[in-house]
């Protein structure tokens, strides 16, 4: 079947074609844009049966890597929701955006709907990773779509950072989990140790927002309000649910994993509570359903792998009808701040609806879907052992209620001292998709026996991996979750008139609880720390360099001469001769007086003289060729030290006591080194050289009686003639530096 | 510095050196000697002349400029290897024949094209850097 | 043993060559350079064994070298390197020399960057 | 045709230029003529290569291990053809970067040695004459880097050239040592020898050859001369630089100690890793510090370098694999990036990003054009980058320190890069910035060249894959000394 690479090739088509077209057509372009995404829905609904739907081709045969799709029902589920929703999202985006930004929101926002939707299919671990870090991109580029403002740039950032390296953590858990069993084909798996479920877990927890990771997405609230409603409640941020649920067959129960989202559902139920823009209230709230989520999913029974089959699909339906709801209320009141706002069925009626049957479901109002998420997750626990799960799902379903109240009785129907304006009136774009997706939670919710029967009873069975019987029903009977449930809701309206004073009190906790101040901090702290180390390193001069070269020469050889000890014997060459001595003795001598010698062109001459020494060692171990050039060189080169001494200063002796030390240490230590070095190349003897070679052939073939002669010009011309090069070069660079003109940095002239 | 007795010993010595140093490039092949220790012969014949009687004296001594007997050195060595290309042998192959010579046929063959390609890099070069140091 | 005190005289050189690259004052890396290229020379020269007396030079009207002969090849190899560390040298003089000027100070503590210095440069124009 | 040519070529060229040393007005066309007929040679003998196995010409007429050869397996020819590919991009470039003053001091001809030179290190398959062209490298980039003559780049100069002074003379010190213990140059021979002598003498000897080799690919502690000479020269001089100087040093370590002394490899293999993991660490932090672009792209090269010895630390056919795919296509990508902050500079005059704002509203392309080798220097996929990283990772594995410092650096990447991307593109204008006439083709024609050649590497990684497969083959005695079960 190719069915599935066609939407995501017309998806890619479509984001190409976004700037072009979208400029020519303005806001009317969405309306043609969701053909994209709602053949794509159609199609997904149509091929329910046919299920799964598999295809492959080869990417990169040596890497063992295919292109490899297989959509199950678990998939089919992100599928629908992210066609589902992203048709909604593209008409809503054609209403709400600026129709110079269209396009642009557009072309990025199809990219993304293709990443999610490759996710959704993906049967191939790298395959998989693909889209998931295309998904980060774009959700960086989106997040800091109006890159103008500061805080939008600092929100992408942060949301990339955590997402970036959860994405890389994923890849390094992914890769182990590949390599450990010789594939990276999802189906193929059957193995996973337990530092690749916490790499692999970790990078999805950082995409769903659990906690400690959570506070990049109320931050990315920064982001256009389409762009919040589809990646960041409805499809992106499940795509780590996704994969733990995907994989939580392999993976089996991870009690851990439930504590984790335990907690994360507490925490962001709490501070839902504490925020006033309604973005924020909702993306707090979002992050307690994924929390949820992740806390069923770890907690892996049949029934916890049905809640959250059903929990994915009510979630999105209810969450991406408020974010869109609230949206248009920005749009339409130029705020989004639930202090200013009041009075609103006045204002804007046509939002009533979908605010008031989204925020139902949300509260968990028998026979809307957010009802039947809410039971499912209790009935998933055992009172006995799940105790303060089912607590922790009380609190949100608590705040729950507090959270739809706001939105809904406080700002539509109470006044407020200080009321936003009415701005414009929203278009039919701005209230009719949402009113969809809030009835489509009514349905849902109200017609459940039909939908658990024939779907979510089959994704609940991919995620658990085994058949799961469908539980989904309005009515279980009286029994603990029904109680619990009413308890919540009787406790939420009690503590809803105290919201105001709770908001307060959560507003003024400290920025380090809150996680996010501990990760501004702790970038100030990279930034610093790097700075630090940098300008430590970089600002320093060209000795300090060359001491810690040397230095780290000196170590390493140290260290592998430690682990290989050598064996060091006298040299068997020739034994040395008295006048031997006394030459090598008067070189090393001069050597030595030339760094105490405080007259540059005494030091010269001295220098001088180390060269003649050289010559003379040279011609006694019989290299005249060698001794005539070094006594050549030697004098050109004192005539150059003469030359450019004239535009020197005269030596100056500004080395510390403690500077010379460290020379002393290190050029000592180095040049004992290396007469260890020679020692162990010359206590063995040299393996039979290839110079017998030219002895024999100097003559015969190469027409030379003088060897080196010979060697250099004819067997090694090449080496002389890189070498003439070189010269040349240098004879360049001299002039060059001669002529140039220094100038003072900056601009040229 | 520019002492007369330096000078009147330079004029003496420096013929006597250039002569020294197309010996040795000549000879180089089959005793010590060669291209690099005749060019720099030659370079220090020069740097004498800069030392007693100062740069322009040198330039004039030296007729032509500097980098461009370098270039042309360079270009000798490079081209002294490409002959080889035309009897199908790899590149820097040596190729040899009897020259006709007053003094009698005398062998002759890139590789001495070569060494003197070396030589003239050798001279130019040196030379050159004593110019540019002498700023 | 000639080996022997061949190998610490260049251990001597490598010393003093080392001391004066670590010096403050550029105009020292220079002597040091030299010192360094004699080291590094040695090493090639013994390393390829020391022999007395015998040139790797064919005498006349012999076809080839008996042994004991020194290494021609190392000889060569060091002849190339003689070289390219005397071109090398010049250069470094010459730099030094103009980084002399443009700074006014052969201290290599002066050559690091100000701090707060404009970094950005303008791009040449056609 | 023979492998000399792709020395010859640019050798050549730099000898004509340099007797064109009086005449203007042909130079940079015949520049081009030349650095295109590199190219073709390049990528002729890429081509005879995959088909026919290596290449192996000796110079001089000389049968080897006596005369110096010339040899050329996949490995360092695709080297050579990428080298002399990237040479024809920076001369192309050059043509409006570098201005008449530089071009009258010479910079053509010492660009062409310094291709050549770069060439007979990937060809040569004698030590000696390595170090010969490694002083070609050398001394052309000395002089490279001092052309124009700025005050911070003279700064600079001294930086870079001492430390690589110290790199030429433990390479020359290490010749000394191995030609005395083993009696040869030729690399083949060289392999059957450095087992026969003392392991612990070899194995020093390595520590030599290494450290010299180390100092040129930047790797830490070595890596001072880098950032404070990449970011002084002009653009195409920089792109070059950052691009092919730091491979060369990579390439030769990869030779060294894959080829010529395998025996050895497992003495420093535990102290290689150190070194490697150290200089990712490093190098990305330093990233992550600067606000100057070429700064940054020059720690991230620093960050990245170390990646190319995992085919040496983990010995499988995979690893090697990976890393040299990770090699050839950083080497794509990092001169790609250098010419788009050319771009970039010419466009705003800065290249600080604290001072560059509103690229994205004002050149939309560049921001396409841009996004295409960032996003492949931090791996994203499907870019280029993201490719050998699997690869990278798999082999990493085995090593988990390695493995973590991988995916340090990729993230430090991923931020630094994040970084430039939101200043640069995102924000508004900072300075009001003179209108500067449109940037000119020859700029802009390589850098959206290089983007589009990456865009088909990331799409169609396999025949790339294939590739760095055999080449890695080549190294099958490396992985059977050091692994042996193999």
């Amino acid at each position: 079947m190719v069915t599935i690479e066609i939407f995501l090739i017309a998806g890619l088509i479509l984001a190409a074609l976004a700037q072009p077209i979208g400029r020519r057509l303005g806001s009317s372009f969405s309306l043609l844009a969701t053909l994209v995404p709602l053949s794509a829905f159609v199609w997904g609904i149509t091929s329910l049966q046919t299920l799964p739907i598999i295809s492959s081709r080869p990417w990169v045969p040596s890497l063992g890597l295919d292109f490899s799709l297989r959509l199950d029902h678990l998939g089919l589920l992100f599928w629908l929701l992210i066609s589902g929703i992203g048709t909604l999202i593209f008409i809503y985006a054609g209403a709400y955006m600026k129709p110079k930004e269209l396009p642009r929101l557009l072309s990025i926002l199809s990219v993304f709907m293709v990443a999610m939707l490759g996710i959704a299919s993906a049967a191939n671990a790298i395959t998989l990773f693909l889209f998931w870090e295309i998904t980060s991109i774009t959700s960086f580029l989106l997040i800091g779509f109006k890159g103008e403002y500061e805080n939008s740039r600092k929100s992408a950032v942060q949301a990339l950072a955590v997402t970036g390296i959860g994405g890389l953590i994923l890849l390094a858990g992914l890769i182990l989990l590949g390599t450990e069993n010789q594939t990276f084909e999802f189906a193929q798996w059957t193995s996973a140790s337990p530092i690749a479920i916490t790499l692999v877990a970790i990078g999805c927890m950082t995409k769903s927002a659990q906690f400690p990771f959570h506070f990049w997405l109320p931050n990315a609230m920064a982001a256009p309000t389409p762009v919040s409603a589809y990646l960041h409640s409805a499809t992106m941020v499940k795509a780590g649910i996704f994969l733990l649920a995907k994989l939580s067959p392999l993976f089996g129960p991870q009690p851990a994993l439930a504590w984790i989202g335990a907690i994360t559902l507490v925490w962001a139920s709490v501070l839902s509570l504490g925020e006033r823009d309604l973005k924020r209230i909702l993306a707090w709230s979002t992050v307690g359903a994924l929390g949820l989520m992740v806390m069923l999913i770890g907690h892996g029974t049949k029934e916890a792998a049905e809640a959250v089959a059903y929990t994915i699909l009510a979630h999105a339906l209810y969450k991406g009808a408020l974010f869109m709801t609230a949206g248009s209320i920005d749009h339409a009141m130029g705020t989004r701040d639930a202090l200013q706002l009041g009075n609103l069925r006045r204002h804007i009626p046509t939002l009533a609806l979908p605010a008031i049957l989204a925020s139902l479901s949300l509260a968990g109002i028998p026979i809307f879907a957010g009802f039947i998420k809410k039971e499912l997750a209790l009935a998933a626990f055992e009172p006995a052992t799940g105790i303060p799960f089912l607590i922790a799902i009380i609190i949100s379903a608590i705040s729950g209620i507090i959270v739809a109240m706001t939105l809904t009785h406080r700002i539509f129907f109470q006044s407020q001292p200080e009321e936003a304006e009415l701005h414009h009136a929203p278009t039919p774009g701005l209230w009719i998709p949402p009113l969809i997706l809030a009835v489509l939670g009514l349905l849902v919710g109200a017609f459940c026996l039909p939908i658990g029967e024939h779907f979510i009873q089959y994704v609940a069975a991919t995620i658990h991996g085994s058949e799961v019987k469908n539980h989904i029903a309005l009515w279980h009977g009286f029994k603990l979750p029904l109680f619990l449930s009413i308890g919540a809701i009787v406790t939420g309206f009690i503590l809803n008139p105290f919201w105001p004073r709770i908001r307060t009190s959560l507003e003024n906790l400290p920025k380090t609880v809150t996680l996010e101040g501990s990760f501004r901090a702790l970038n100030q702290l990279t930034n610093q720390t790097s700075v630090g180390i940098t300008m430590f390193y970089e600002r320093r001069s060209v000795r300090d360099h060359m001491i810690l070269n040397f230095g780290a020469f000196l170590v390493i050889l140290g260290v592998v001469a430690a682990q290989n000890p050598m064996t060091l014997a006298l040299p068997n060459g020739p034994g040395i001769l008295f006048h031997e001595v006394v030459l090598l003795l008067f070189a090393a001598l001069a050597a030595i007086v030339v760094i105490f010698i405080p007259n540059r062109l005494g030091a010269v001459a001295v220098l001088g003289i180390v060269g003649v020494a050289m010559a003379i060692t040279y011609v006694t171990f019989s290299a005249p060729d060698l001794a005539l050039t070094q006594i050549l060189i030697d004098v050109l080169t004192v005539v150059l030290f003469v030359l450019i001494f004239a535009k020197l200063p005269r030596f100056k002796d500004i080395l510390t006591k403690n500077q010379k030390l460290t020379n002393a240490t290190i050029s000592i230590v180095f040049g004992s080194a290396m007469t260890l070095l020679m020692l162990a190349v010359l206590s063995a003897p040299q393996l039979p050289s290839i110079n017998h070679y030219f002895a024999e052939t100097s003559y015969t073939l190469g027409q030379g009686l003088n060897v080196v002669n010979v060697i250099i010009v004819d067997y090694r011309a090449l080496d002389t003639m890189g070498e003439i090069t070189v010269l040349c070069l240098a004879a360049l660079g001299v002039h060059t530096l001669v002529r140039l003109k220094v100038k003072s940095g900056g601009q040229k002239q | 510095m520019r002492s007369i007795l330096l000078q009147t010993i330079c004029r003496f010595i420096i013929p006597f050196l250039l002569v020294l140093s197309v010996f040795l490039l000549l000879r180089g092949h089959n005793e010590p000697g060669g291209g690099f220790a005749g060019g720099l012969i030659a370079a220090s014949s020069f740097a004498l002349i800069l030392l007693a009687f100062g740069k322009n004296e040198m330039k004039v001594a030296m007729r032509f400029d500097p980098k461009s007997i370098a270039g042309i050195g360079l270009v000798i060595a490079v081209l002294s290897g490409f002959p080889a290309f035309f009897i199908g042998e790899p590149y820097l192959k040596a190729i040899w024949f009897m020259l006709p010579t007053p003094l009698g046929p005398t062998k002759v063959g890139t590789p001495v094209i070569f060494d003197i390609g070396v030589y003239l890099v050798v001279i130019g070069i040196t030379v050159s850097f004593l110019e540019d140091m002498d700023e | 043993m000639t080996e022997l005190a061949v190998a610490i005289l260049t251990g001597i050189l490598f010393t003093t060559g080392v001391y004066l690259l670590l010096e403050r004052t550029m105009i020292k890396f220079l002597i040091g350079l030299v010192l360094l290229g004699n080291a590094t020379n040695l090493v090639v020269f013994t390393c390829s064994r020391l022999v007395r007396g015998a040139p790797p030079i064919i005498p006349k009207g012999e076809k080839i070298l008996q042994p004991p002969f020194a290494d021609p090849l190392g000889q060569a190899l060091i002849l190339t390197a003689i070289v390219i560390s005397f071109g090398v040298l010049a250069f470094t003089m010459m730099l030094i020399r103009r980084t002399y000027d443009a700074i006014g100070s052969d201290d290599v503590e002066d050559l690091i960057e100000p701090l707060g210095q404009d970094l950005t440069e303008k791009e040449s124009a056609p | 045709m023979s492998v000399i040519f792709v020395v010859l070529i640019p050798l050549l060229m730099a000898a004509l230029l340099v007797s064109l040393w009086n005449v203007p007005k042909g130079r940079k066309i015949i520049a081009l003529i030349g650095s295109a007929a590199h190219a073709l040679a390049g990528v002729w003998l890429l081509t005879t290569v995959i088909q026919s196995g290596a290449v192996a010409k000796n110079i001089s007429g000389w049968i080897p291990p006596f005369g110096i050869e010339f040899r050329a397996d996949i490995f360092s020819a695709t080297l050579v053809a990428l080298a002399s590919f990237i040479g024809l991009c920076v001369t192309i470039y050059a043509h409006s970067n570098i201005d008449d003053e530089r071009t009258n001091f010479g910079f053509h001809p010492l660009f062409f040695v310094l291709l050549g030179g770069i060439s007979g290190a990937f060809v040569t398959a004698d030590l000696f004459n390595m170090f010969v062209w490694f002083e070609c490298i050398l001394l052309s980039s000395f002089v490279l880097l001092g052309l124009g003559g700025e005050k911070k780049q003279l700064r600079g100069s001294l930086n870079y050239v001492i430390p690589n002074l110290f790199s030429s003379m433990l390479f020359l010190t290490g010749l000394g040592l191995i030609y005395g213990a083993t009696g040869t140059l030729n690399m083949a021979q060289l392999a059957e020898r450095t087992a026969q002598i003392n392991p612990s003498t070899a194995a020093l000897i390595t520590v030599v050859f290494v450290t010299a080799f180390g100092l040129k690919a930047a790797l830490f502690p070595f890596f001072s001369w880098l950032p404070n000479s990449y970011h002084t020269p002009p653009t195409a001089v920089a792109a070059l630089f950052a691009g092919l100087l730091t491979k060369v040093g990579i390439y030769a370590i990869i030779r060294f100690v894959g080829t010529i002394a395998p025996t050895t490899a497992a003495a420093i293999i535990p102290i290689l890793t150190i070194i490697c993991v150290l200089t990712i660490v490093i190098g990305s932090i330093g990233a992550l510090a600067h606000t100057n672009l070429r700064k940054i792209l020059g720690y991230l090269l620093i960050g990245h370098i170390a990646f190319m010895l995992l085919g040496l630390i983990v010995p499988t056919q995979a690893s090697m694999a990976a890393a040299y795919f990770y090699m050839l296509n950083h080497i794509l990508v990092i001169t790609c990036l250098f010419f788009f902050v050319g771009i970039i500079q010419w466009h705003t005059g800065q290249i600080d990003i604290r001072k560059i704002g509103g690229l994205q509203a004002k050149y939309p392309a560049l921001a396409v054009g841009m996004a295409i080798p960032t996003l492949s220097l931090i791996g994203i996929p499907p870019f280029s980058g993201f490719w050998p990283k699997i690869g990278l990772l798999q082999a990493a594995s085995e090593t988990p320190l390695f493995f973590a410092s991988i995916i340090f650096s990729s993230f430090l990447t991923l931020l630094a890069m994040a970084k430039v991307w939101m200043n640069i593109f995102w924000r508004a204008e900072v300075t009001e910035t003179p209108e500067m006439p449109p940037c000119p083709t020859t700029k802009a024609l390589p850098a959206y060249l290089l983007a589009a050649i990456i865009l088909v590497i990331s799409l169609f990684p396999a025949p790339i894959a294939d590739l760095t497969n055999r080449a890695a083959s080549e190294f099958a005695p490396y992985f059977q000394i050091n692994r042996g079960d193999q």
